[in-house]
């Protein structure tokens, strides 16, 4: 996190011509691998990920929870997915990112109406910029939905950031590498409660809070186009 | 990491529907109306990944893969100072079918990278001889990597259509050196050609179901000038030399096909 | 490697238990005495190993842990050629605790590991522009081993406790390419305070039994300049927004507190 | 695969003075393994091959099949065995040939007569000189027949290619490196049927036509020399 | 094991002033990891050395010995312990120490007592200063003892070699990197049975016959402190 | 892997049979005709594998290993730039016996390579200072990789000798550098000597029967100058000091007959 690059421009918007409170564009649609119990792809900037879940008994029998199920999320990298290839198979980073995915859902899945079960959340990066950890988390939400597991709320998710001393929304890869704070953060949007929240960088106390408000001003908009996959979907299977 | 659920692909497949399958290929009629030597729908979406030196992604019937290119400066071999690498990777992600497995390449992603490898390589397809930056010093890699996001049967040829897509969009980053990006060199633009072993037929591009009452499987990978450069049996099975020959035959009609449709 | 006896950590705690800490939580007090806000005993050794370049056990109540340095020659990575190098791993050792496994380091050891490895580096402590031997060629390396000889909760504390003191007496062996030693070169003292959310309360320095009934963790690292470098909301459980704003502000005053009495 | 050297003399003979369609000596034997439920060691030209067979019940109970064995070959290379020393354990050459050299074992063993079992190939290459998968699965055919397997027929494997700009028999490390095409094959010598064919280089339909009909007139006598491997055995075991 | 450099002074004395037949300072506390079933911390010179076991039922079942326990020592470095840093993880140095401390402790303890058990010794060294694995056992066998395994004798060890031509006791990590032998041995007191002892590096038949007797006449000494160490956690547990 | 019929391989063995073989110790004869000094027949077949450096086959009664050595160039240690470097593996093939184990090596495996390797390091049999190309930039690195083909007892000795008599033989292919191939310079040779502690008598070159029932086992190696270079006492079990001395002595005498036999 370096803060001698030029971030925001003369007139006050930032490299790509966005404001400091607005998002990327995104997209999100299901059923997108077949032979998942459920399945989610989402474009979101120039990020592409699909995501699929597989629900089924938790293997070996001494690894299940007899009242609960288990959530697994397991967050991998195409090799072409970002600018130096990426050699296969988990490193440090993408552990610890799959074990924040795997919680945060947890908190939202009702675990009990799955007993001895395993939800795995198989999550692949086919080209990432930026937020890659939010932007699954988001479509992962929507694939456990799409594989009718039960949910207290979806899970939705979002960045914001402070770059040249400013703080901005969903922050754009020049950003995320030129900044000075990276906040990675995702709610139920019900109840606004968090269950998922990172922090790297250097702010004040002042800065989090405004961070965290416009991150909370963006859910709504996020949240309701992971209803609209869904329900595109259905309306879809209904009209066929 | 052991599967959840410890099972057998071809278990899922009931005798019943096995009979079907029989029975209909005997006819020469395939279940989903195909005939023996026809391929599923093929969808092509070239550059899928921008930000990659190339990409495609393939899919066939619901078969899916995605093919992308990484371009690095990287050592030459040391016996052939003055040629480029190609390395080619084809990852069977557990996303895409419930008894793959995260972790090292099974067997089966091995056999199926190895075979897409060779065809691509023995066509010479890619000019290597024009990927030196400095002679014995200084080359391009050209990293191939497939992913396959769902499986349903045939991976071996969806592979090779994207990875042979990829590559023909591919731009060597020269730029980065102080010269000019360029195209990367291509020569020759291989197909392949993949035939289960059903009963007493042969039939072209096996979806899953057929895959798992066959009895073997031959690929056969043929470039325009008509020649073979890449053949393999997989799976226990047995074939007849006379099967093996009109394999080659069919594969030579099919593939010249194939190229004039989708990788013009 | 599989664990010895199967078991959930959870598992332990009888449900009897489970309720006593929490209702005497909700009064205020924890079964151990302390109020919400108190850490246990904390006890630092400094200098524990005399052959690193620096070192700390540190124990928080039964929470044992030891931070070593290593400082070795090595290459500057590519993109940051002025800038020495530092990696910190945490090693929760078998001995800790029954479900600890040899092998490769699990999840929780590896988040453990990047939270205090962020609260250090986003704080600058470590002025990395120091440790230039040669401008991309070559730099001073620090590695920071943590190892948890035992385990009573609060890893995460006591490993940033542990590195940053650690990190505070260690040498730079400049004499072994013909310059001086000098002391490393520190610009912060950060300090992490991790909180529980147990019922309807946040609870500082948890013990184990406290995080087994806990419903989600948050980590704050702040420095003496009162920002914030460092935040992780960890396990599963949920918090609100009001929750995490007060966290911020139990850790600014614990912070102080810790960094004037352990830290000088 | 490279055409610029010389493999074929002015004589019209090889490099190392075979005709076209003549093989490297060969040499078999069997009950070389003592601890083994069968072995066999196998000679062809330099390559030196020792193949040992165990066959058990296969564990873990859900690796079984209820109704027939599994067949796992690992073709494995000692440090020594080849130019340049190899380390060891298994890449990803090898564990295409151990792939293909189980399939064509499978195919000839009357999988059915031996439900939940394993029968573990384990193949060893001392030496290597070009043509090792064939000669590795030849063997592995005897040793596995010398461990009272049943088996449909011996499998018998054979290499030809192209050196030159000819079809050659039974390539040598020289026409492997440096010639045009590499077609191992193998077959149930009793139906003349193929359960191993790869090919990598560059061939016409006339060409491979004519490697595989110089092979399958090479096979009886390769096949022969399974044979008398065996029964050398028995009848020692007779005499003794 | 070079011979070049000064290793014993003009006045006769050792570089770090002992005499031959001297051991460096010894001492051994038990009770240091609350959370095992028993521990044990040494310092042995500069070596500090920290030891917990855990009793457990072996696992999986047919992993267990249905008569008698299984001892299962694992000798770990810390990164920092050794002059250059030491990257985590067995190596075959540390693995061969694992397996000769496991058996030297399996030969003192009374394994028929604890059918189907595993009795796990996790033996992390912090620092490194020659005799590691002789420091290791020692308070490996202290902590097995405090952990309530019932043990035929408590194992002591202790090193010799030769250095400067000549045998002395408890090589210093100068004498045991340019000395010319290390001979580490470890024993049951109450028989002076040999359960562990190694060589490497060269020695008359004369000068192992020293250098065992030499050990011999020191183990009661350090077998005193291992008692002494148990006996002051008890007698300080009776006191509270 | 685990292996595929879990079993203690003390297992086969039965108690009658056990019985048999103690009482017949007794009687200072075993089962098979030997005396208690009795090595099985051995049998040597040098440059078994005629691309190697250096190689020979060695069986010890039905125990049967082969040594094979490879010469190439490489770094010198930092600590030793005047010094070739040697490596030595013992691969307990899975072939060789029911419970070894393809994966990385066992503890059995890696006890059994550093005991073999420090008595031929120890005994300086190859003098490393004639293996140096350029003073501490480039030496022979020597690698001795001994597979285990058969195993019936006794793996330590029979290496040893497989890996003696492969390095006698070797050949450093210094022509590859433009100087003339050299024979290995070789100082001594060392034997070792392993001795199985069956009842209340130590008994040489134990088969595999004889492990099973024995409790302890002790290998002294000794080159020709008479002296001890590696000692090592394995398995569960324990010696009086009498018993280790008596082991050397009886090592001095047979390893001076095996030598002169087998190592000329």
């Amino acid at each position: 996190m370096e803060g001698n690059i030029k971030l925001i421009r003369d007139d006050g918007l930032r490299l790509d011509g966005r404001a400091n409170n607005e998002m990327r564009p995104i997209k999100i649609q299901t059923g997108v691998v077949q032979r998942a119990d459920g399945s989610a792809f989402i474009e979101w900037g120039a990020n592409k990920i699909i995501v699929a879940v597989y629900v089924r008994e938790a293997y070996p029998k001494h690894a299940q929870n007899i009242d609960r199920a288990i959530v697994k999320a397991r967050y991998n990298m195409s090799g072409y997915s970002v600018e130096e290839r990426k050699r296969p198979g988990p490193d440090r980073r993408t552990m610890e990112i799959s074990k924040v995915v795997s919680e945060a859902l947890s908190s939202a899945i009702v675990l009990e109406k799955l007993p001895r079960a395993e939800v795995d959340v198989f999550i692949q990066v086919l080209e990432a910029d930026a937020g890659t950890r939010i932007a699954s988390l988001t479509a992962s939400s929507v694939a456990v939905a799409d594989a009718g597991v039960p949910m207290r709320d979806l899970v939705v998710g979002c960045t914001a950031g402070k770059a040249d001393g400013k703080v901005v929304l969903d922050l754009s890869k020049d950003e995320d590498n030129f900044g000075q704070a990276d906040i990675p953060m995702a709610i139920l949007p019900r109840t606004g409660k968090v269950v998922l929240l990172q922090l790297d960088g250097d702010v004040t106390e002042e800065e989090f809070n405004e961070a965290t408000s416009m991150m909370m001003e963006a859910m709504p908009r996020i949240s309701e186009l992971q209803k609209n996959a869904l329900m595109d979907k259905y309306s879809l299977e209904d009209g066929e | 990491m052991v599967s959840k659920m410890p099972m057998d692909a071809s278990a899922v497949l009931s005798e019943i529907r096995k009979g079907f399958i029989l029975e209909s290929i005997k006819t020469g009629k395939r279940l989903d109306g195909r005939s023996l030597d026809d391929y599923r729908e093929i969808k092509i979406t070239e550059n899928f990944v921008p930000k990659a030196a190339g990409s495609a992604m393939v899919e066939i019937g619901k078969t899916k893969v995605v093919a992308g290119i990484k371009v690095e400066e990287g050592d030459p071999f040391e016996d052939s100072p003055d040629s480029g690498v190609m390395a080619l990777n084809i990852e069977l992600l557990p996303m895409a079918f419930p008894t793959f497995e995260s972790g090292p390449p099974s067997e089966q992603a091995i056999e199926y990278s190895r075979v897409v490898d060779r065809g691509i390589r023995e066509s010479k397809m890619v000019d290597t001889s024009k990927l030196v930056i400095e002679s014995g010093k200084r080359v391009w890699m050209i990293f191939v990597d497939i992913d396959v996001l769902n499986y349903d049967g045939n991976i071996i040829d969806a592979a090779t259509l994207a990875a042979v897509t990829a590559l023909k969009n591919t731009v060597v980053p020269a730029s980065k050196i102080g010269q000019k990006d360029y195209a990367l060199p291509i020569n020759a633009t291989p197909v392949s050609i993949t035939m289960a072993k059903i009963g007493d037929e042969l039939v072209c591009d096996p979806d899953l179901e057929e895959e798992q009452v066959s009895n073997g499987r031959i690929t056969v990978t043929i470039s325009e000038d008509h020649n073979i450069h890449a053949m393999q049996k997989g799976d226990i099975g047995e074939f007849s030399l006379d099967e093996i020959r009109k394999a080659i035959k069919t594969s030579s009609n099919i593939g010249n096909k194939l190229r004039e449709t989708y990788l013009r």
